[in-house]
């Protein structure tokens, strides 16, 4: 593959933001400074950097409760998601959302999600906009194997088919829900079988690999804004922590060998390599990538972690949109 | 809040009609506004959406799958992405079936967002019984819908409101349930054939009176009415007030009405148990504890799902009679006159 | 194919007994002579048939909202159907259900449902307990084209091929909703093509060939009790009278000359010709076999005509079981 | 009704270990009982059904994709065939994404069907907020419940009642949805090895006392006896009352109580507008009009979605020391004797 540099840059480091910034955030719940629930995407960056590198400003993205890495890929503000995450009145949703509805309506993030498979018809809804506009822009929706086997997934897939939508469902198949595998939960290998059953053209990607995933969602891409409908992208993943938390290994639900195999393709690892190769980065330029991301990461600690609790007296605002007066 | 009457002579439209004609106006005015749902295009299976594909295409009248979680996700897609859009719901026992875009994610998306959005979306549904439905296609659902922070929940009783609601429901940036009554869609009265705005959560008395507060909203706020014509006869003289929008709630209006006539009754179609009459009861009660010389009446459907057999589901379904007589019994105690 | 002549026999029975009841229903709804919504199933009625002809009576079904051809080929007593659907004490439900919550649980049929696709995921649950109790019956679920749209039809047959039970998928594929048709609300051809989705074998059957489907009914209810898990049919059909009421032609969603063209291969037609073919059923058998039919069918409008409605002391019955003393 | 109160020395057990021993003796009772919901088989993301793969097998507790439409039609229509299902919903708001089988499906089918069915299913879930697990994963849904005729809800509030509850629930032939609290699931107290029933529709009285009743359930009935506790303590002798189910609602022993205390209010967690409070504000006065000297108090959440940030979610969720502060005004006005 020819790919611009440009590109592999933009994506290490995209990747990058997205690791670093969720092992800060992983420390802190571990160290009970950080509260409610926190489901970590590190082991998936490639697919949401890969994705969101192919994307323009003006393309929506929606997301999942494993929702950080997504909005860290499409540009979120370090500050404002790690306020979020502490339930601090800078975050990006003043406290009131959290981990689980993250958003950036200014960055075209439609925000995480708490309800498997909610976010899906809301994001074939926003392609809905695009169509009717007519404005070129492209509806990503990113959502596990898991939430394939629910009902808004079904309905909100074959809505985007029938209306013929710009809406590029990209399935992060990490292979397991919670605790239960995809191979319990369905009875299929792949969860692209399922496109073919809405008339979407699917294709399979190694979500490990940034650049295939960056190639495979430009085309689908293509697809969509030309007009022909949704298309669907099966990544194939793993998660490296527990569905929750930060626990790693001796899981009762995952070989310790499963793990460690998909360790050993770590996408950061997997990038570096390629971009060490080509002779586009020496490892000295890496470490200067990571201690420059590194060291926003640590300022969106220190910005969460100084920043104040939500005005109690807010406590009832944003319940409605007030009209203008 | 005041009595609201169109001015005499003004054209008369069927209630179904107004709602329809809203929907005209207002896509004319505002090309942001699309109608979509299960059969629209051809008209709706009430004919709600009558002409408006003619008036205005496919591309803004949208026939959808049969899905309604897809429906209300995709009106809230659109509405956060900058549309205005109505989804229509073809019964509102549907709204079940929805139930997780509607209260988990539409109700709750601005202030989960902390204020950073918008949803300007309204879906309509046809709701209430008296059609021989059975208990799927007949329940009146309000409860489920008021209790949800986020929502705001409209539930029109003539055709003049109808259009007044339509259009202020739609114009607000807020998640809006529009509910018709199955059993008025055929019901005329006039309307103005400029459009006019009722803002949501003003009540209108329909009939002033010293003796009694009957509250309702929808189809039950007329039967109301003729059930107070009935005690008006008797010398019991009703003050008929009609919510128009139960969420928000003008309560303010009711606890006026109440303290002026120390007794207060509440209609309405939904199950009692848990139904609205509920919450109104426990806040007049709250606000107007002092002024109550009986205690507040409730009329609702009993506890069972609506029957299909009509003879059953006209013992299930309060009307004008059924009505009077539990006013008469709210009333109770003498009345201080007699 | 070598069909047993006792099958074709009690195919065209089945098959007459819902034309001629649903017919009278259809007359009784127009005069006003019965209350409700009335969705009639004339023109499918090969496919209740066929997989009825094919069932034990410990298989379950469950049913549409145009339920009334499915028990009626499960066996319904057309006296306590049409007392139901005029509301009466002496109907299936005490008058309390109607044409749209219509069912016989002594005949292992689980119900009609006025929520489209509500049905399918009770049937997969009766599914699971003939697994659990390993006692060989087949649980099968009728649904529409319309139907196979919504999530409760996806979550259920995924549970149904991901828990591997014995369980039936039928489709009648009618081409239309209510007034929208199929290739609006969806970008494939034929339903089936969800069924590999699911990892559940498919196939397609002309659903105005009783015999046709009988045989891949058969089948497919082997596979189902083999313990090889859920198998799935779409029956192609067509409904002669409109969504709901008895309106044929001149409608402004279908065209005339599709009506026409469907109803010139009626399935009753289809297998009288085929048994006259054959030689085993004469001009005037056929003629004794419809007569002896109506007469039960005018019964049961008598039956029901003549029922007393509900009585009113027991509105609030049956909505709680009581504990037994 | 009666105080509970198991004997003495009776062995402890936190408030899951109750719900997972009543699951435990059940099921080794009765072979038609099988547990089906998402990650059960591991024992569930709160542990309540530990243990229950290893004694039983997969066959009877069954892993289920993520699908909670099909999981409580999975439920129903087991049931109807015969067995007797428990399934569960991991959060109190996923009855949301089930609506439809919940209340148009499993409410009405015996109903809809003339009585021909027999239902004997129970749905397990975790409601309840404290965790800072936001707008999606805190609510208090009971309402919903307790207004769809044919359900019925119960929410314990100590280790004793939940098993004893969960063995009536499971007994019983109806839809029964069991909710737990899930601040609640750690705490300990006093719970019999052998199997015995709390019978649905029973309250109990936590606390005798004459000046205020309070009436709770759930987590915040253990809140509430806190909160009379620091009353007690200013002479202010309040009667609490835990439901243990909200339907079948025990309004009798509220009703008696309130008889006697003359003064009433209710607390529960979930949006005070519409919420249970309502339903029992509005029977009391109704039934007790004449015996109240004060207007029936109302605690719950106000009327917003849960927030996140746990500064917000403790002013939003009432605890002991906010209905300490509510009761008083309650009170308000001066009791007889002082
Ligand atoms: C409707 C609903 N059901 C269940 C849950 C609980 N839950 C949260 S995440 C999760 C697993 C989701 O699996 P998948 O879609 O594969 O995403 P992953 O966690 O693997 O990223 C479950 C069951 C939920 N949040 N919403
Ligand atoms: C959840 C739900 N949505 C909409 C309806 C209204 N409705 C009743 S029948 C029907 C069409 C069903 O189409 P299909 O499944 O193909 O069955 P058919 O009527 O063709 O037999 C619709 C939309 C309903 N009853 N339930
Ligand atoms: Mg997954
Ligand atoms: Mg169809």
């Amino acid at each position: 593959m020819a790919l611009d540099d440009d590109i592999l840059f933009d994506m290490h480091r995209r990747m990058l933001r997205i690791r670093l910034f969720e092992e800060a955030a992983g420390r802190l719940f571990e160290g009970a400074r950080m509260p409610g629930f926190i489901h970590l995407y590190v082991g998936q960056e490639a697919v949401a950097a890969g994705v969101c590198a192919a994307l323009r400003p003006e393309d929506q993205i929606s997301s999942t409760h494993r929702g950080h890495g997504h909005l860290v890929a499409k540009g979120g503000d370090l500050n404002k998601m790690m306020a979020e995450l502490m339930g601090k009145e800078t975050g990006y949703c003043n406290g009131k959302g959290g981990s689980m509805h993250i958003c950036d309506l200014d960055l075209n993030m439609l925000g995480a999600n708490g309800i498997v498979g909610g976010g899906v018809p809301i994001a074939v809804g926003a392609g809905f906009a695009n169509k009717y506009r007519d404005d070129g822009a492209v509806s990503v929706v990113f959502f596990g194997d898991g939430a394939s086997n629910i009902g808004a997934f079904h309905e909100a897939a074959n809505m985007a088919a029938a209306l013929k939508l710009p809406v590029l469902f990209v399935c992060e198949n990490n292979e397991y829900g919670e605790f239960t595998s995809r191979d319990r939960s369905m009875a299929i290998a792949d969860v692209v079988e399922r496109a073919s059953g809405y008339g979407i053209p699917g294709t399979i990607v190694d979500g490990m690999d940034a650049a295939a995933v960056y190639e495979t969602a430009l085309e689908a891409l293509e697809h969509c804004r030309s007009g022909a409908g949704p298309s669907f992208i099966e990544a194939k993943t793993y998660r490296f922590y527990n569905h929750h938390g930060v626990q790693t290994l001796g899981l009762p639900y995952r070989p310790d060998d499963e793990v460690a195999s998909w360790q050993a393709r770590d996408p950061i690892d997997g990038i570096e390599a390629r971009m060490a190769e080509a002779g586009i980065m020496t490892a000295d330029q890496a470490a200067a990538v990571r201690a420059e991301v590194q060291a926003a990461v640590d300022e969106a600690v220190e910005f969460g972690e100084s920043s104040p609790m939500p005005n109690p007296a807010r406590l009832l605002d944003d319940v409605y949109t007030e009209a203008a007066q | 809040m005041t009595i609201t009457e169109p001015a005499a002579g003004t054209r008369e439209l069927k209630y179904t009609a107004a709602f329809n004609e809203a929907l005209h106006q207002l896509m004319a005015e505002d090309g942001d506004i699309f109608v979509a749902g299960e059969d629209v295009g051809i008209g709706g299976v009430f004919g709600s959406f009558a002409g408006l594909t003619a008036a205005f295409g496919e591309r803004r009248v949208v026939d959808t799958p049969i899905a309604e979680q897809a429906i209300v996700g995709l009106g809230i897609g659109a509405g956060v992405a900058g549309l205005r859009p109505v989804v229509d719901l073809m019964f509102f026992d549907f709204v079940m079936v929805a139930m997780d875009q509607i209260a988990n994610q539409a109700a709750k998306l601005k202030y989960m967002f902390g204020g950073k959005a918008r949803l300007p979306l309204t879906i309509t549904t046809n709701g209430g019984a008296g059609l021989s439905a059975a208990a799927q296609h007949s329940q009146s659902l309000e409860a489920f819908l008021c209790h949800t922070p986020g929502l705001k929940v409209v539930m029109p009783s003539t055709p003049y409101d109808m259009k007044g609601l339509m259009i202020s429901s739609i114009r607000d940036d807020n998640p809006t349930i529009v509910v018709k009554s199955k059993m008025l869609l055929g019901v005329s009265g006039p309307v103005p054939e400029d459009m006019y705005e009722i803002p949501l959560g003003t009540a209108s008395i329909l009939r002033p009176g010293e003796d009694l507060t009957v509250v309702s909203y929808g189809r039950m706020a007329q039967e109301s009415l003729v059930a107070a014509e009935q005690l008006a006869a008797d010398g019991i003289d009703c003050e008929v007030i009609d919510l128009r929008t139960v969420q928000p709630l003008d309560i303010d209006t009711v606890i006026e009405s109440a303290k002026k006539t120390n007794r207060i009754a509440i209609v309405h179609e939904a199950v009692r148990f848990g139904g609205l009459g509920a919450e109104i009861a426990a806040q007049v009660q709250e606000h107007a504890f002092d002024y109550l010389d009986a205690p507040i009446g409730r009329v609702g459907a009993p506890f069972s799902p609506v029957p299909f057999s009509p003879s059953l589901e006209a013992d299930y379904v309060p009307n004008a009679e059924r009505i009077g007589r539990e006013l008469r019994e709210t009333i109770g105690r003498p009345l201080p006159g007699s």
